[in-house]
């Protein structure tokens, strides 16, 4: 995997918000590395700058030290490249969902025709064929969020931003929504940059875990792990009951050692 | 206990949701049949002289009088068509001037600087207090009631502009520009729809803030007009012509408002469901 | 003249006396100047108060929600007054206006007679006498249908008549000053005054306050009569005085004083005028005629009877003042 | 590239808070002194006769006038007092009135079916309209003035307990009473601290609106107030007197504004916070 | 534990909102026992019903059929004795944590230094002491819930009622908040009835967990647990680590027959 080629690429990333006395040192000396087809959480306290990480990614603000890079290139701002799922849906609700979906290819003057097939395609992808003329109002939240995943996915992104997407939802929603969100990445073959809080979810989705440390924050470690298609792949049976509790045995050792990373530090 | 399950019946009612219950109906409709009631009965009784307080009859009676021979040699609705003639006109300039200059006020900061100490200047002025002075520039003609009355809506749908602006959910604009919308279709596609839902509200609030200066408009070189007709009443003592104004205004008043009440329902379908 | 201190008090006296007056040089403000109420009903212990009123209309309003006693007002407004049943008479004529009201045309107009204002911008103040005098001249000339009236407080006349915004407008001074400024009289409500259309302005009082203090109202007329005498024995005296309390040049006043006929209380009860007691005077056919007007013109509902409007005039207060001191 | 760049630095204004900028101050005061400017200009150049604008010099030594000589043998600030007199009586009786009458209508539905329709009815009227009835009912002293403003200021406030107690989190009122608290506790303790900052925001409202009436008001009967010296300026076009009444009535109603809101920052601390 | 005193039952409760066509049958024959000391855990799909029957419990509505009682007398209203606390904290603003805290005995009219006592004893035990002059809108979500549960505990409740309390924290605040009423609940033997939708979060805490079916809202199991002191009490050590992966199995073959249920009913 980490041969793939390295999508976005932050070099010695520092942010600090406002001037003077007021001053917030959010992002300290960050370096992180994100290649095509990866599957990257973040985690960690809140307030260390989880958001702003994904933000200056996004393009939405400028770091005050350092690069961040798109396929070698500075990012100076937002692009449909690079697509966003916030935490609360950001539907449009003058639109149906039809036109929510359509929104990103509109913009970017694809033909009518395409258009409607990438919508098409793209609410079905996320079990919502039938939904288009829909206000969004009348959505749930998870519903919502699917939208949400379908529109940027209608642009085709290199990568997905995903700032705790799922945060908002009720447990078994949220369950149902990391399932979703796992067979699109592996479909897709897209490459994903997901924040959230929750460690369990981080450690059943991704193929990369970085955590992140109190504010200033800075990346203090990052684990590889596989967790993802063994949890959500119907297919993957375990050979015996040994094999099951080793895996069992790895994902708790993981998790406890995120944990007790997270803890000592607050 | 009983207190406790009275609040539970209150409850329920609330479950039920806003629409009022059958007795609030009967409630509101008794309070003006009492009011109604107790007018006729005082006028009967004579406790007060007719130039006081006409009793209903006479009113009645005037109002038939005036829908026959008109005010002052002019039809009733002449009059009404007057006066909203220029309402609608103040309101539709308004509407279209705040609009832009509103949006543009709370999306540039130095616009803002630039118009918001002005327009709240003037806002919290009595009309009256500067009406003389538009007579003076613009003259006698309607140009200076229409401006008088635009002036009175001009400030509720740009105050509602500036702070609808300031509203807007800033990651509806970042996730347009993350789907690569232009500043200009941005402009128009998002910030323009997610600040109707306010500047409808302003609307409403300029009509009734022009509503409520109708009278003092016409008080000035007017010879039709309903605001007019009741000024030119209270001259004459016609008591009973100010109480068919009032009622007409009153009504019209409240049917304009449900009118626009109707038309945001169409236009803002989805205000208050986000 | 001179209050008659010996008459005997039969009658009680009021706390306080309300009077709501206009803002025009006349012998109620001359009075006023000269501290007379103060002097005369204050050494009685009796509180004076005045209102001011931009026109009689408002008067009237004050009279009918028993505000004020008494009140000076157009003769339009005092028919208005018994019109609406309001429960006054007429106890004075403060003055019979003449040049002091007039029409007036744009120097430079083509407009040269009545009849030329057709199609023209007339203003005026409405339920005014201007307004009743100009809607005569206008109806006599048959035009009355073709002019557009429009209804205007005297100092907007001023600003629309500088500013082009109106033809023609029947106002009273000062106003009418600055209007002649650039313009001539087309018809002054002297002139109509001797075709028939005579207007004046008049005292009212609340009849029940009449019918309790009936002195006090005597007493008033008194000091009205005596505060007149001052203009007719020296006019430029009077007009010094009433100036400073209105804020005008003398000459301004001098020349307001004299654009209207100032009455001695015989001339009051002559016949052309109040009458007496048994015989009424012309004034109560001029009222009912001025109300038939109206009431033709629907501002007002009813038009009393002849004989209301003679019971409505009512003289006894200038005889009793007469009786009481000397003069005229 | 340009644009979004800008972009962000507008960001980071908004980052920074709703403090005005440097440059926007200087904005706002630059668009003052061009009025200023604009305005003597064109005086110096005697576009307009002095009666339809008067020059800023002559409003000046008018002013200087007034604080001496006081308009119509009154001194300015007796003016303003009794203005203000009325103003703050008649807000005072609005909100002594209303917020009882608001907070038991938003509690029973009932006597909100009674009072509600009425203050509908009358709340969107232009004063001037009923004004001439007051008068007639109620004298031209005082009182009828008072009642005007009273008017004017009693629908909003009511309007404001009606929706604040609507709008409290039921929760709220659930809680106290798991907690033993009793029916007149609640609506002490709970209740009313709970609709305040919408009060608040009510009186605001009406003292606005009762402003904006101040004028109308006075038009009639008065011989004092400030107000009535703009009418009475304006009957013998003393365009400067008319000025310096505006400029006086712009500023104090801002100051008053400004005090309404250090007052209810002090009392609804909590306000905007939760 | 079964034979301690009842405090709380339920016989055949129905609840329908509404009447006519719009009606809503929420609860369909609840039988439940609260009995002195327990922890119960109510799971269920969203709109199950689970706050319906809080609120009925707490006396806030009135069952449509059966009976709620409580120490066998039928609930009637609202109570002391039954503290609840709400999903969003419902601290009043205007008044300071203190008079928050103080509120409930205030309401009682206690004497005002036993008053004073009991806050200062119950901040304590959220861990807030010192925080009682703040006002409520300077603490964060989890100090806010901290208090709620203070305010509550300062009334000595016969049961305390919480609807999802944590529902609205970060995982981690979680947590913490997690072990706090678990330490709580086993100080001062208190008796919880407590909502929420997380697996985990009710298995970590319950000693009896009560499934609830789609609406309409039946009770389709109970199971009676054990692993809140396990996963709580830090003196808790495995003997070997075949004991620990017993207790690990045990939970996992609890947790997944919790979501085989839940999840087969969607
Ligand atoms: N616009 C801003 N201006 C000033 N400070 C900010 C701004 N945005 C964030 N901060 C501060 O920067 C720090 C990091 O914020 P950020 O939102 O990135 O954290 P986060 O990890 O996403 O937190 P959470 O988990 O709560 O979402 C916080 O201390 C926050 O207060
Ligand atoms: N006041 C009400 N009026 C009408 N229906 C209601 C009312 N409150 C709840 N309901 C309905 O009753 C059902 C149960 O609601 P309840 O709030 O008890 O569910 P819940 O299990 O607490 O859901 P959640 O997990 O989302 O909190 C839902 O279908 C809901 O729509
Ligand atoms: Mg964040
Ligand atoms: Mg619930």
């Amino acid at each position: 995997m980490s041969q793939e080629e390295v999508l976005i690429e932050t070099k010695n990333l520092d942010k600090i918000y406002g001037t003077g006395e007021d001053s917030v040192l959010a992002l300290k000396d960050i370096n992180l590395e994100i290649r095509r087809g990866e599957f990257v959480c973040v985690l960690g306290p809140s307030g260390c700058g989880k958001s702003t990480l994904l933000k200056t990614i996004a393009g939405y603000i400028e770091a005050t030290n350092g690069q961040c890079l798109m396929q070698g290139e500075e990012i100076e701002g937002p692009d449909w490249h690079r697509g966003v799922v916030f935490q609360s849906s950001t539907l449009y609700p003058w639109m149906s969902v039809k036109d929510n979906v359509e929104f990103g290819p509109r913009m970017r003057n694809l033909p009518e025709d395409e258009i409607k097939e990438i919508q098409e395609y793209f609410l079905e992808e996320v079990n919502l064929s039938g939904f288009g003329d829909k206000a969004t109002f009348e959505l749930s939240g998870g519903m919502k969020q699917r939208v949400a995943l379908a529109r940027v996915l209608a642009n085709n992104p290199q990568v997905i931003l995903m700032d705790e997407p799922f945060g908002a939802l009720d447990a078994l929603t949220r369950n149902d929504m990391q399932k979703l969100i796992h067979n699109i990445w592996k479909e897709n073959n897209s490459t994903i940059f997901f924040i959230t809080h929750d460690v369990d979810e981080a450690l059943s989705l991704a193929t990369r875990v970085v955590v992140m440390s109190k504010r200033p924050g800075r990346i203090i470690r990052e684990f590889n792990v596989d967790f993802t298609d063994t949890l959500f792949d119907e297919n993957t049976k375990f050979d015996d009951s040994s094999q099951r509790v080793e895996y069992e045995d790895e994902y708790f050792k993981v998790k406890n050692e995120i944990l007790d990373i997270i803890n000592n530090q607050v | 206990m009983d207190l406790e399950n009275e609040d539970k019946v209150e409850n329920n009612n609330s479950e039920a949701g806003t629409e009022k219950s059958k007795t609030e109906k009967v409630l509101t409709l008794s309070t003006w049949v009492v009011i109604l009631g107790a007018w006729y009965i005082v006028t009967k009784l004579e406790l007060f002289s007719p130039t006081l307080l006409p009793p209903p009859t006479e009113v009645v009676t005037a109002f038939f009088k005036l829908l026959k021979d008109g005010y002052n040699g002019i039809a009733l609705w002449v009059h009404l068509g007057a006066s909203f003639r220029r309402l609608f006109i103040a309101l539709g300039l308004a509407i279209i001037t705040a609009i832009p200059i509103g949006l543009l006020s709370g999306y540039v900061s130095k616009v803002k600087a630039i118009v918001d100490s002005v327009v709240e200047f003037y806002r919290p002025l009595p009309p009256l207090a500067y009406y003389t002075l538009l007579i003076l520039w613009f003259g006698i003609d309607d140009k200076s009631k229409i401006i008088l009355l635009f002036l009175a809506a001009f400030a509720p749908i740009y105050i509602a502009c500036i702070s609808a602006v300031r509203k807007i959910n800033q990651d509806y604009i970042l996730s347009a520009k993350s789907l690569g919308a232009s500043q200009k279709k941005i402009f128009f596609k998002i910030v323009l729809p997610a600040c109707l839902p306010e500047i409808f509200t302003g609307i409403r609030t300029a009509f009734g803030v022009a509503y409520t200066t109708l009278v003092s408009s016409e008080m000035i070189a007017a010879t039709s007009g309903i605001g007019w007709m009741v000024l030119d009443a209270s001259n004459f003592l016609k008591s009973e012509v100010i109480f068919i104004g009032i009622f007409i205004m009153g009504i019209s008043g409240v049917l304009i408002d449900a009118g626009l009440r109707f038309i945001e329902r169409k236009i803002v379908f989805w205000k208050g469901k986000v | 003249g001179g209050s008659n201190n010996k008459e005997q008090q039969s009658d009680s006296l009021p706390d306080e006396i309300n009077f709501g007056i206009l803002r025009v040089p006349n012998d109620e403000t001359i009075a006023m100047v000269e501290e007379m109420f103060e002097e005369r009903f204050g050494e009685k212990d009796i509180e004076v108060n005045f209102t001011v009123f931009d026109s009689g209309s408002e008067a009237n309003q004050a009279l009918a929600s028993g505000s004020i006693d008494f009140a000076t007002m157009g003769n339009v407004n005092a028919v208005t007054a018994l019109s609406r049943d309001l429960n006054v008479e007429m106890i004075w004529i403060h003055e019979v206006l003449g040049d002091i009201e007039a029409l007036a045309v744009k120097n430079n107009s083509e407009i040269n007679k009545i009849e030329d204002l057709a199609g023209k911008k007339v203003a005026v103040p409405f339920a005014s006498t201007c307004h009743y005098v100009l809607l005569n001249a206008l109806n006599n000339a048959g035009v009355a249908d073709e002019v557009q009236l429009l209804d205007m407080q005297t100092a907007e006349i001023v600003a629309a008549w500088e500013r082009g915004d109106i033809d023609a407008a029947y106002v009273w001074q000062p106003s009418l000053a600055k209007l002649l400024e650039s313009g001539r009289v087309l018809v002054s409500s002297k002139e109509m005054a001797k075709r028939g259309y005579v207007t004046a302005n008049v005292e009212v009082v609340n009849k029940d306050f009449a019918a309790k203090y009936p002195q006090v109202v005597t007493s008033f007329i008194t000091m009205l009569s005596e505060a007149a005498d001052i203009y007719r024995e020296s006019p430029e005296k009077a007009a010094s005085l009433v100036s400073q309390k209105l804020e005008i040049t003398p000459q301004e006043a001098l020349k307001q004083m004299q654009g209207s006929t100032w009455l001695t209380r015989k001339e009051q009860l002559g016949e052309n005028f109040f009458g007496t007691s048994e015989k009424p005077g012309d004034f109560a056919q001029i009222m009912k005629q001025t109300s038939d007007f109206l009431k033709q013109q629907n501002s007002i509902q009813t038009s009393p009877s002849q004989e209301e409007y003679n019971q409505y005039v009512n003289p006894k207060y200038i005889e009793r003042s007469l009786e009481q001191g000397k003069g005229n």
